[in-house]
């Protein structure tokens, strides 16, 4: 399946959207101003994105704490976002929920998750209200390398099969869980091997080409459509940051993070693919697209820090419906 | 009036609120039975405690659905499926499971809505079945409410008859909330008189089943019943009390107890989990902080004592707080004065 | 590895014993004296001793809610056993635990577990105490078809790989999980081989062959006493009676039990191999077994019956060592 | 005599433990750190708060051993290790954490006693960190030791100070019975004079950081400091107050707490978690039914509202009871009288 420009001018923008958000946030956490603790996702756009471009907002999405890559890539208003993660009352979640638990149902964007393992059974559900409506959407669980080793992962992916329900695991093996290798945590070094052995088709991609995320997620959501039931995909990918701000990162070598943001950059590759494909972007309209970015960014921290704070009457509001 | 179980009446209400809403489903282990297996009976059992049995012929297996042995992955697909705009009613088989799922319950569930400000609905039910005195051991016995009662964001009901348990699946179901069903054991084979139609009883509205000056006796689930013997055994020595179910122990009906305690200034709670941060204390606190003026005696808790539940049956008896401890706590509060 | 006469002669012993207990506590829970409800462990008996038979007391297992037959295996009274179930003050625990918990620490049984899938977790415990002794003793963890969709289950797997802990995973496959199908609640259709994605090496066997069982436990041992980690053992076996006592079958053809009872008796099988083998056994000696067993059986029954209820003092005892 | 951090006191109890007990382990993720990954750093964190740190290097990874994101199999390793014969001490990171390993704690390690008669030893420490006020939202800020404190069979303990913890930390280890332990995040870098020798604290007996007649305070955890600061603002007016803080919450100090109110006639409970079915409840209710003979006012409980946890800075101020909450109790029970 061949994007059109315009296509691939969104698929570019969101994957640029996502890395400035996250860059961005790495300056302004610094300063202090951020409350709580951000685990940022520059690194893995492609993969967000790869997955995220052939859905429509009747189609799920079951996020991480590792999760504003997901929403941007799901449609989620970025300055909505920005004012979540700032604490403020006009944020996607009025300031309740944080940068671990931005959600957007009207996006099918069903909640980032700060549990390790949280979103799964969640997708699998969401899949089964599709299945019910038959109307051919689907659902997709986003995990981590370290993930994959919860419990509950392991048995929404059982059920899914079980139910040959709509849904796509997506392994996002950035090589680390916190400061633990996936090499240690993984007792089987392969995460789509596993994932196989419970009955369902699974596949590794190369995480920094959106192109190969993109058409993996082709092969499953068209399985899925079609009640072939649900599918794995592992992306090797990488984070360019710790495991959350702060972090330094003892447990990688002193310089892979550098090698990697040349060899890895899903940014630069997508460049570099236009370019051998005979420019169905140029290098200008990226560079715009780039200087947009950088703008509607600027203007959402701005927004942030100028927006109000949730005042004390919201304290318990939103428990319930009615109580 | 028809004579119904309280196992039919829950039935009835799954039953009728299938058909009347095609958003509900339910999920769980062997909630129809025969999957798979040899037979080729599809509905082999219709739930271990044969809750939901007739709901797989008559609603199919796309919204009567049979799990594997996967707590988490069931109550989280419930919860997913209830983000997503069904009203599903997942079987949690024993209460005592919640410990293979509580993340699912607690941290996902209860605090969506709140996370999300206010942007979410996730109208899940989770039915459960609990309580002890079937010789069932320590792990299939507890009546561990007042885990959930403790977590904002969910509701809780305990159902004490046949008559509420209808009404109270009902409402459950039509609830935009989520809601925690416990349904006692030894409940399931007793009847009552239940209206065919459908109704709804609502949340934190307690039950006033006795009235009387002298006490105030709270009582949850199957404790309702043999408070109600004690208070028989009583009523022959003159004392008469209020019996309050309250039915549902989050919400609370704070108002009811509370204006009822203001009347008889005693109060006593039965309640069959263990002692320690329970809906008994739970109650008890609330009449110590803002019914405190009115007490005339202690508090008296009735409850089984800080242990597992035991096998053995003649351990078993002793653990259930029964009609005789319950007399015997209400003598001791008219005992005692100021 | 071939067994001694004496050894066979314990073999058949223990599978008899097993057999026989349950055979006859099917009679009595008729009678109603039994309380709570009982998950018979009839037609497996040859996984229980298979796998147990190679073990020592400083090996330990993690049990099942159907455990009878690993408590026998194992070496536990069996008088004890009956009180227990009796719920009598001098059962193997008091009267406290009752069928579905009976425990004991001296013959490296680490109970029965009422919770599917919660054993598995303790014997990825106990191996790693195994392990740090350094004596090459093991620990095994008896599941049954239904409790390797939980989740807990596929956690101790993978730890047990990451750790190379001397583990061997038991899954016995009797075909359903109370009235379920394995084919329907394993979506792979195939736990040894989804045992094997995770890094162990898994094999399937026949159930009812106790030599077939003993001599893949054999190598799963050799294997975990020398460091080399887990392993996953399939035993295809079947159960003669419903899930627990009273459950009318309906999920099973009408003729399956009788059918089984016919072709997959362990006991029979190990007959008919004695004396395809020449006879290390003679059926005399067998017989004599059989009485031995029988009136074993018979006099624990009534000890049972005969023995003291637990009294009430010891409703609160045993809670805490110290309080 | 040194100053030392709680974390530090913590991670001193731990090495002291390892070293004079080889059955000791510690076991969880990246309780070390560092195990797979390609810088070869072995001992890459210590802990995600730095608790473990050291303990690698000196006892190997045979003995802090790391682990997959496996809270079940964790939890439950660690059980299974004990009743074999070990002590191990397994770090849940984030108490909120205990939803996915519920099952391994309410239904296994608290129950493997009673239920095989006495016949098992389970000397487990499960450590966790717990506590709002650092912004980490709902799922990562919760005080949850009122679930564990409800169930029979478990200890729990809830350290308030640096010295406190070490000594109860090595009781913890060296206890016969399973031990839940509660440290909270931001205590972690508190300070304060713990002696290098190893001590014990025992559990169950309560600590009187003050001593005065006009009422009864019960903090826990984080609590005491902010009731100490709320005592502090008081005693200029005059107001003395006994200031108890219980250490662990099972099992519970009840004489000093019953002493204390039949001298004061009033009872003030802070506490960190929601107040339904909570510890808060919990002593209220201890008080209400066996000091009320002495109680001179309604008993006062300073907590949380009924919600989670809310993310922002300005909503979580207001969430967390505070210096200023407290005073405003004490002064209200003061001002009632019978
Ligand atoms: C149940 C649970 N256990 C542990 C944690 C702490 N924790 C947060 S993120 C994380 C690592 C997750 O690793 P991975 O899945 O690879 O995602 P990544 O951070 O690499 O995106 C851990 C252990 C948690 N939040 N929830
Ligand atoms: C966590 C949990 N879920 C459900 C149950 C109820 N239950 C008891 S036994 C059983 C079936 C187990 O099947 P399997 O593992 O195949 O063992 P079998 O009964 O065949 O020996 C179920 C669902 C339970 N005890 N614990
Ligand atoms: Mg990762
Ligand atoms: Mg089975």
């Amino acid at each position: 399946m061949t994007l059109s420009p315009e296509r691939l001018a969104q698929v570019y923008r969101s994957m640029k959207l996502i890395r400035e958000f996250e860059e961005r946030l790495h300056t302004e956490i610094a300063t202090g101003e951020i409350p709580g603790f951000t685990h940022l996702y520059s690194g893995q756009e492609a993969v967000a994105v790869g997955v995220c471009e052939a859905l429509s907002d009747a189609d799920y999405i079951a996020s991480t704490h590792r999760g504003h890559g997901h929403c941007i890539a799901k449609g989620c208003d970025v300055t909505g976002m920005m004012k979540e993660i700032y604490g403020r009352a006009d944020g996607l979640c009025k300031g309740k929920g944080g940068s671990m638990h931005i959600a957007d149902f009207g996006k099918g964007m069903l909640g980032a998750n700060a549990i390790v393992g949280g979103g799964p059974p969640l997708a699998v559900g969401a899949a089964i209200a599709c299945q019910l409506r038959g109307a051919g959407n689907v659902s997709v669980a986003f995990g981590g390398d370290g993930s994959c080793n919860q419990g509950t992962v392991f048995e929404a992916m059982n059920l899914a099969v079980v139910l040959k329900a709509p849904v796509i695991f997506v392994f996002e093996n950035n090589g680390y869980s916190e400061h633990t290798g996936v090499d240690y945590a993984v007792g089987s070094k392969d995460i789509a091997a596993r994932s196989a052995g419970f009955g369902m088709p699974a596949e590794k991609v190369d995480g920094s080409d959106f192109f190969a995320v993109h058409a993996a997620m082709q092969r499953a959501l068209q399985r899925a459509r079609a009640g072939g039931g649900p599918s794995t995909i592992e992306a090797l990918t990488t984070r360019f940051f710790g495991h959350f701000e702060g972090d330094p990162q003892r447990y990688r070598a002193k310089d892979e993070v550098a090698q990697q943001r040349r060899s890895m950059d899903c940014l630069a590759r997508f460049r570099a693919r236009m370019e051998a494909d005979g420019g169905p972007l140029t290098a200008a309209q990226l560079d715009a697209i780039d200087a947009e970015v950088m703008a509607e960014i600027d203007a959402a921290v701005k927004a942030a820090k100028a927006a109000p704070l949730p005042p004390e009457s919201e304290l318990t509001t939103d428990v319930y419906i009615n109580y | 009036m028809p004579q119904l179980s309280m196992r039919d009446a829950i039935n009835q209400a799954l039953h009728q609120e299938m058909a009347r809403d095609p958003r509900v489903i339910v999920l769980g282990e062997d909630v129809s039975g025969g999957a798979g297996g040899s037979s080729g009976e599809r509905e082999a059992s219709g739930g271990i405690f044969g809750v939901t049995k007739g709901l797989l012929p008559k609603f199919g297996a796309g919204r009567v659905i049979d799990t594997p042995i996967s707590e988490s992955a069931i109550v989280g697909a419930a919860a997913g499926a209830a983000l997503a705009g069904l009203r599903p009613v997942a079987e949690l088989m024993f209460a005592d499971f919640v410990g293979v799922c509580m993340d699912q319950i607690y941290n996902q569930i209860a605090k969506f809505r709140y996370m999300f400000g206010g942007k979410s609905t996730c109208p899940v039910v989770i039915r459960m079945a609990m309580g002890a005195g079937m010789n069932m051991g320590a792990q299939h016995s507890q009546s561990i409410y007042a885990f959930l009662t403790a977590v904002p964001g969910l509701k809780v009901v305990v159902p004490s008859n046949a008559y509420d348990a209808k009404g109270l699946m009902i409402q459950a179901i039509r609830d935009d909330d989520p809601v925690m069903f416990f349904e006692h054991k030894a409940l399931y084979p007793k009847k009552a008189e239940v209206p065919e139609e459908a109704y709804t009883l609502a949340f934190g509205e307690a039950n006033v089943l006795r009235e009387g000056d002298d006490a105030t006796v709270v009582a949850i689930g199957r404790m309702v019943s043999f408070a109600e013997k004690a208070l028989d055994g009583l009523a022959a020595q003159g004392i008469q009390c209020d019996l309050i179910d309250p039915r549902s122990t989050s919400p609370l009906d704070e108002k009811t107890i509370l204006g009822s305690v203001e009347n008889t200034g005693r109060l006593i709670v039965v309640d069959e989990s263990p002692p320690r941060c329970s809906v008994a204390s739970d109650i008890a606190a609330l009449v110590a902080s803002r019914g405190f003026e009115s007490l005339q005696a202690p508090v008296e808790m009735v409850t089984p004592p800080h242990s597992p539940v035991p096998f053995s049956p003649a351990l078993e008896r002793a653990y259930v707080p029964g009609p005789q401890k319950i007399a015997d706590a209400i003598r001791r509060t008219l005992a005692a004065r100021r």
